[in-house]
């Protein structure tokens, strides 16, 4: 081996790692760059100064409390949900399509017969159970719904202690159709 | 090489086989004796050279397995569809391709595992995903696992 | 009571070392079964299937829209393009024009979901080679790219967001503006990338030369995807089978001829930019219109076989599905490009030390549940 | 002998205690007694250093990474180190069925041990130092590479193949690297002209060794720096532990308060060669002075020499963690091309270099 080449080949080397340290160097003086979203924390309105004290310098125009606020955005899969009124009323005909077209039995829709005052008969759920704990999220009973009964909202903590308390039933109690759906 | 080509070219290489009309890309029915000779020609020669077979799938049409390969060429770029079927649902066999392409063994190995279309010549075929002591080739239309498989 | 070896017994003998089910290096649950001669790989076993679930049956039990929300379980980096695949079969099969707006939205959500697969393999192989501090940063900057998934299509992984004929829904008034954003960004911040690792004298050692493969054997074996592609094999079906609007924008195809570990290494890092290239061309242009076909409520294929060629961030997959007429398909067969190229790892990594087979098998970015699907 | 205390010399004040202890009872009990007292001031400081180092790699890696690092248990997460401390003790001692259980055992002492007993000689302020060998720079490097033998038992005795695997390269990669950091210590044994550390040490009032050795000194450091931290078993060096490669090499098969040990011997061994570089290198506990500035080395001489001697320290300690939190592993065999083709060869051309410099009186 050539001495100019080995010697050479050390400097570059060397060149070549320092950059290389420059890089995590430079983010070791730089606290504000830090990207950690801190999780319970970061729900609340209140957050608690001393919680960001090692990101003592703003990011920008925003408060690092402001700036650390975890964003749901309005589109997230969250959980199933049937949107009620404040009559207390939802759409779900009870038509069952959600049902068919969940691909994994996660929706489970138990019907009645009622009479209308005009003496006809008309289908109505009584029950419309959710397994969560089946759920894959594809959305494709939201996207099927003829009546636009269901929809996602963006909670996220679904944790419990029991299988058994993922079975949802989304109507709400005493819940009728709304006016106007078919 | 065209379409029509190609067609031209197969049949003067193996006149017994069977080109279907009116399928989105050239497929070619093969019988299974003859699979291989015809898949190390349309290898070889020069002109044709499908030198990358795609994908290797096997099928169970209920009454009788099959097997496509789709081959191309990386020089040409042009695709054809092998077809190759067998009556035979008990212990169906077909010869290996892997002395062709190599990327045949795991495609081989995973049909001998799921649908027990067992390959000859084939260097170590053994089962892929499931257990050596699991019975049966799920992917077979009369598979049934009451536990695991819940019908709707 | 053991038995006594003679010396020439032992030489002989194989040093087994199993490599999972459960190791760091492995990404997820594949076990490689190492026979070693002292630190040298000599012959390597993979064994697959920790995680079979069957996709492939199942499918054979849902309708063509239920299909979809499955195949982001096999490859869940590249969920996109594995919608995409099922959907292309299925437009293909029914002969539909799917709007030009869903085409656009289709080729910007795939280059996107490449560069955040290509993020995640940067941060794993950076780690698999000891250096921890790329996984921190590879996620930090993966980040904004699944905000924007999760703005547009609800979740940030698994989005499920094409269906046959078009798209779940449309795409977030605000997804343009954070999509130049993110790229402004990433134009940033992928030089520090290469000050971190690429260029580092003791990342070179370790790559170059490590795990060659010739072209003539990857296509032989089929390697496919940037693998493929670092060995000189030109197997990018953008290019080779266009699909969405890959034949209308300009993209290089990023081939190297090394095919060694460090080639396979640079074809990812420059697919980044290319993939930036890509939507920078498209986002400005997206037309407006539906963001689906009039499809049927029942989707029915034609009696036949239909197969799409599909390029997802780790090579090629193809979707054949065999239909009866039905609304369930006969059989749905996945081409999964991680078993293909897991394929290739033995030979690669033949003669080659311990430290080198976690290197290659890390090139190679293999994602465990599309090999076992 | 009255009392008295300074921070700045310890002298007068370890002489009270020593002179006390021997005026109060025979000689042989004196001398049992400050062991004893020794012994227990430095388990003290080896567990509190060991707990702040923990936390203080945990939080320069965070920020490293763009991260916060631990901040949960307690303020900025002060605690931390301390809850996984007791959860270590709470876990369960695993016993490996056909390990060797005698070296299994006793191969976590081995290390700890180790890097207690070349803690002894380091001088850390003035009058503040266990023992004053006058082969001190020997000893260090004699005892410190003892630890490799409880390497090399833990991973044999472990019964494992990993296990096997991580010690064998530990061993191959210790023994090597003790070559390049002795041959760079001597280089600065050659400028002082002796191995005891407080001479070293006493040598530096007017400038520290790097400046007073030109470009050797320099040289010497830089790989001292780079062996050491090979020696340790750290850094892109970490082939032992090799988590992607050998999930976690030699003590894999360790649990509870004895992985504890290596862990805590890991972290120990770092203090240790930076304190030595810190003593060797960069004057120890010695301010810096610059000759004929006065009145600046006034101001430096009024903070306390413990404080120079811990700023060193865990300033080289931070240059180590930045090169852990930087660089990939190396392969073995690269590791030994890198010890025997270019830190050898350099350190040897470096030694004649310096006995030349030091010969034709060069130096400052």
């Amino acid at each position: 081996m050539n001495v100019v080449e080995y010697i050479s080949g050390i400097l570059k080397g060397v060149k070549s790692l320092l950059i290389g340290m420059k890089v995590t160097g430079s983010y070791f003086f730089r606290p504000w760059k830090i990207v950690t979203q801190q999780y319970p924390e970061n729900r609340k309105k209140d957050v608690k100064w001393f919680y960001f004290l090692p990101l003592w310098k703003a990011h920008g125009k925003d408060t690092p409390a402001e700036r650390k606020q975890i964003v749901m955005l309005e589109r997230f899969k969250g959980e199933l949900i049937m949107p009620h009124n404040e009559k207390n009323e939802h759409k779900c005909t009870g038509c069952g399509i959600c049902e068919m077209n969940c691909p994994n039995g996660t929706i489970e829709i138990i019907s009645i017969q009622l009479t209308t005052e005009d003496g006809k008969k008309k289908r109505a759920i009584d029950k419309h159970i959710y397994r969560m704990g089946m759920c894959t999220f594809c959305g494709l009973c939201v996207k099927t719904c003829p009546s636009d009964a269901l929809a996602f909202t963006n909670t996220f903590e679904h944790a419990v202690f029991n299988r058994t308390k993922l079975n949802k039933v989304l109507n709400k109690e005493g819940s009728t159709l709304m006016k106007g759906v078919e | 090489m065209t379409d029509e080509q190609i067609k031209e070219k197969i049949l003067k290489i193996l006149p017994e086989v069977e080109i279907p009309e009116g399928k989105p890309t050239l497929t070619v029915i093969v019988p299974p004796d003859k699979l291989f000779t015809l898949a190390k020609e349309l290898k070889e020669s020069p002109d044709t050279s499908f030198d990358y077979l795609i994908c290797l799938t096997g099928v169970d049409y209920g009454k009788s397995m099959s097997v496509f390969y789709h081959i191309t060429s990386t020089k040409f770029n042009h695709t054809i569809i092998l077809k190759t079927s067998t009556q035979n649902r008990e212990t169906p066999a077909f010869d290996s391709v892997y002395s062709i392409w190599k990327t045949a063994e795991y495609h081989e190995r995973e049909a001998y595992d799921l649908l027990g279309i067992t390959f000859n010549n084939h260097p170590d075929l053994r089962r892929m995903f499931l257990d050596e002591d699991w019975v049966g080739h799920p992917l077979r239309k009369d598979y049934s696992d009451p536990i695991n498989i819940v019908e709707r | 009571m053991a038995e006594i070896l003679e010396v020439k017994d032992i030489a002989q003998q194989e040093y087994l070392i199993n490599m999972g089910p459960q190791h760091p290096s492995t990404h997820g649950v594949m076990r490689l079964v190492v026979s070693l001669n002292g630190e040298i790989v000599k012959n390597v076993q993979p064994h697959c299937g920790y995680i079979h679930r069957g996709i492939e049956k199942m499918c054979e039990k849902l309708t063509y829209p239920q299909i979809i929300h499955l195949t982001d379980r096999m490859d869940y980096l590249s969920a996109h393009m594995n919608n995409a695949s099922v959907c292309l079969t299925v437009e293909k099969a029914l002969g539909i024009e799917i709007p030009e707006r869903v085409k656009y939205i289709r080729t910007i959500m795939d280059e996107l979901q490449r560069i955040a697969s290509h993020q995640l393999w940067w941060c794993a192989f950076g780690m698999d080679l000891g250096g921890l501090t790329c996984f921190f940063y590879g996620l930090r900057d993966r980040e904004p790219i699944l905000d924007i998934f999760e703005e547009s299509t609800g979740s940030r992984l698994i989005q499920s967001y094409y269906t046959p004929g078009g798209l779940m829904n449309d795409i977030h008034p605000d997804f343009q503006k954070k999509v130049k954003e993110f790229i402004k960004y990433f134009r940033k911040i992928l030089p520090e990338y290469d000050q971190l690792l690429t260029g580092n004298v003791i990342f070179q050692e370790r790559t170059k030369g490590i795990g060659i493969l010739s072209k003539e054997e990857a296509i032989n074996r089929g390697l496919t995807g940037p693998s493929g592609r670092g060995s000189g094999f030109a197997c990018d079906v953008r290019k080779r089978a266009p699909y969405h609007l890959y034949d209308k924008v300009d993209f290089k195809e990023c081939l190297y001829e090394e095919g060694d570990t460090f080639a396979r290494y640079k074809v990812r890092i420059d697919e980044m930019w290319e993939s930036m290239k890509i939507i920078e061309q498209l986002i400005d242009n997206i037309p407006e219109g539906d963001y689906t076909a009039k499809m049927k409520a029942v989707i029915k294929l034609p009696e036949g076989e239909f197969f799409q060629r599909v390029e997802t961030a780790r090579g090629e997959l193809i979707c054949f599905i065999v239909s009866d007429g039905n609304k369930n398909p006969l059989r749905v067969k996945f081409r999964s490009p991680n078993l293909i190229n897991l394929a290739s790892l033995n030979v690669m990594s033949k003669d080659f030390k311990i430290a080198d087979l976690v290197a290659i098998s890390g090139s190679l970015d293999l994602v465990i549940p599309c090999m076992d699907r | 002998m009255a009392f008295s205390f300074s921070i700045y010399d310890f002298t007068s004040f370890t002489q009270w205690i020593d002179k006390s202890l021997y005026a109060a009872m025979p000689p042989f009990w004196a001398l049992i007694v400050e062991m004893v007292i020794i012994g227990i001031v430095f388990l003290g400081f080896y567990a509190l250093l060991g707990l702040f180092l923990v936390y203080a790699e945990r939080k320069i890696c965070a920020f490293m990474q763009c991260r916060v690092g631990p901040n949960r248990v307690g303020p900025f997460g002060f605690i931390q180190t301390i809850a996984d401390l007791i959860k270590l003790l709470l876990k369960e001692l695993i016993f490996i069925k056909n390990a060797d259980k005698i070296l299994f055992n006793v191969a976590p002492f081995i290390v700890i041990i180790v890097s207690f007993l070349a803690i002894a000689a380091i001088p850390f302020a003035k009058g503040l130092h266990a023992m004053d060998f006058n082969i001190g720079v020997f000893y260090i490097m004699a005892v410190s590479s003892m630890g490799v033998i409880g390497v090399l038992l833990a991973g044999w005795s472990s019964n494992n193949k990993y296990s096997l695997i991580g010690a064998m390269r530990s061993g191959a990669q210790i023994v090597s690297y003790e070559l390049s950091v002795g041959l760079s210590l001597i280089t600065i044994v050659v400028l002082a002209g002796s191995m005891q550390l407080s001479t070293i040490v006493e040598g530096q009032r007017d400038l520290w060794f790097i400046f007073k050795g030109h470009i050797p000194a320099i040289i010497a450091f830089i790989v001292f720096l780079i062996a050491s931290t090979a020696e340790t078993n750290r850094g892109p060096f970490d082939l032992a532990e090799a988590e992607s490669e050998l999930t976690a090499g030699f003590h894999t098969e360790y649990s509870g308060i004895r992985f504890a040990f290596f862990f805590l011997a890991e972290y120990m061994n770092m203090f240790l060669v930076a304190s030595i570089a810190a003593t060797v290198f960069w004057g120890g506990w010695m301010p810096l002075h610059i000759n004929g500035f006065t009145g600046f080395n006034h101001v430096m001489d009024f903070i306390p020499p413990i404080f120079w001697f811990f700023g060193k320290s865990f300033f080289i300690m931070w240059i180590m963690m930045w090169f852990k939190w930087t660089f990939p592993r190396l392969r073995i065999d690269q590791l030994l091309t890198l010890e025997w083709k270019y830190l050898l060869p350099i350190n040897l051309v470096n030694v004649l270099l310096m006995a030349l410099i030091v010969l034709m009186g060069w130096h400052f």
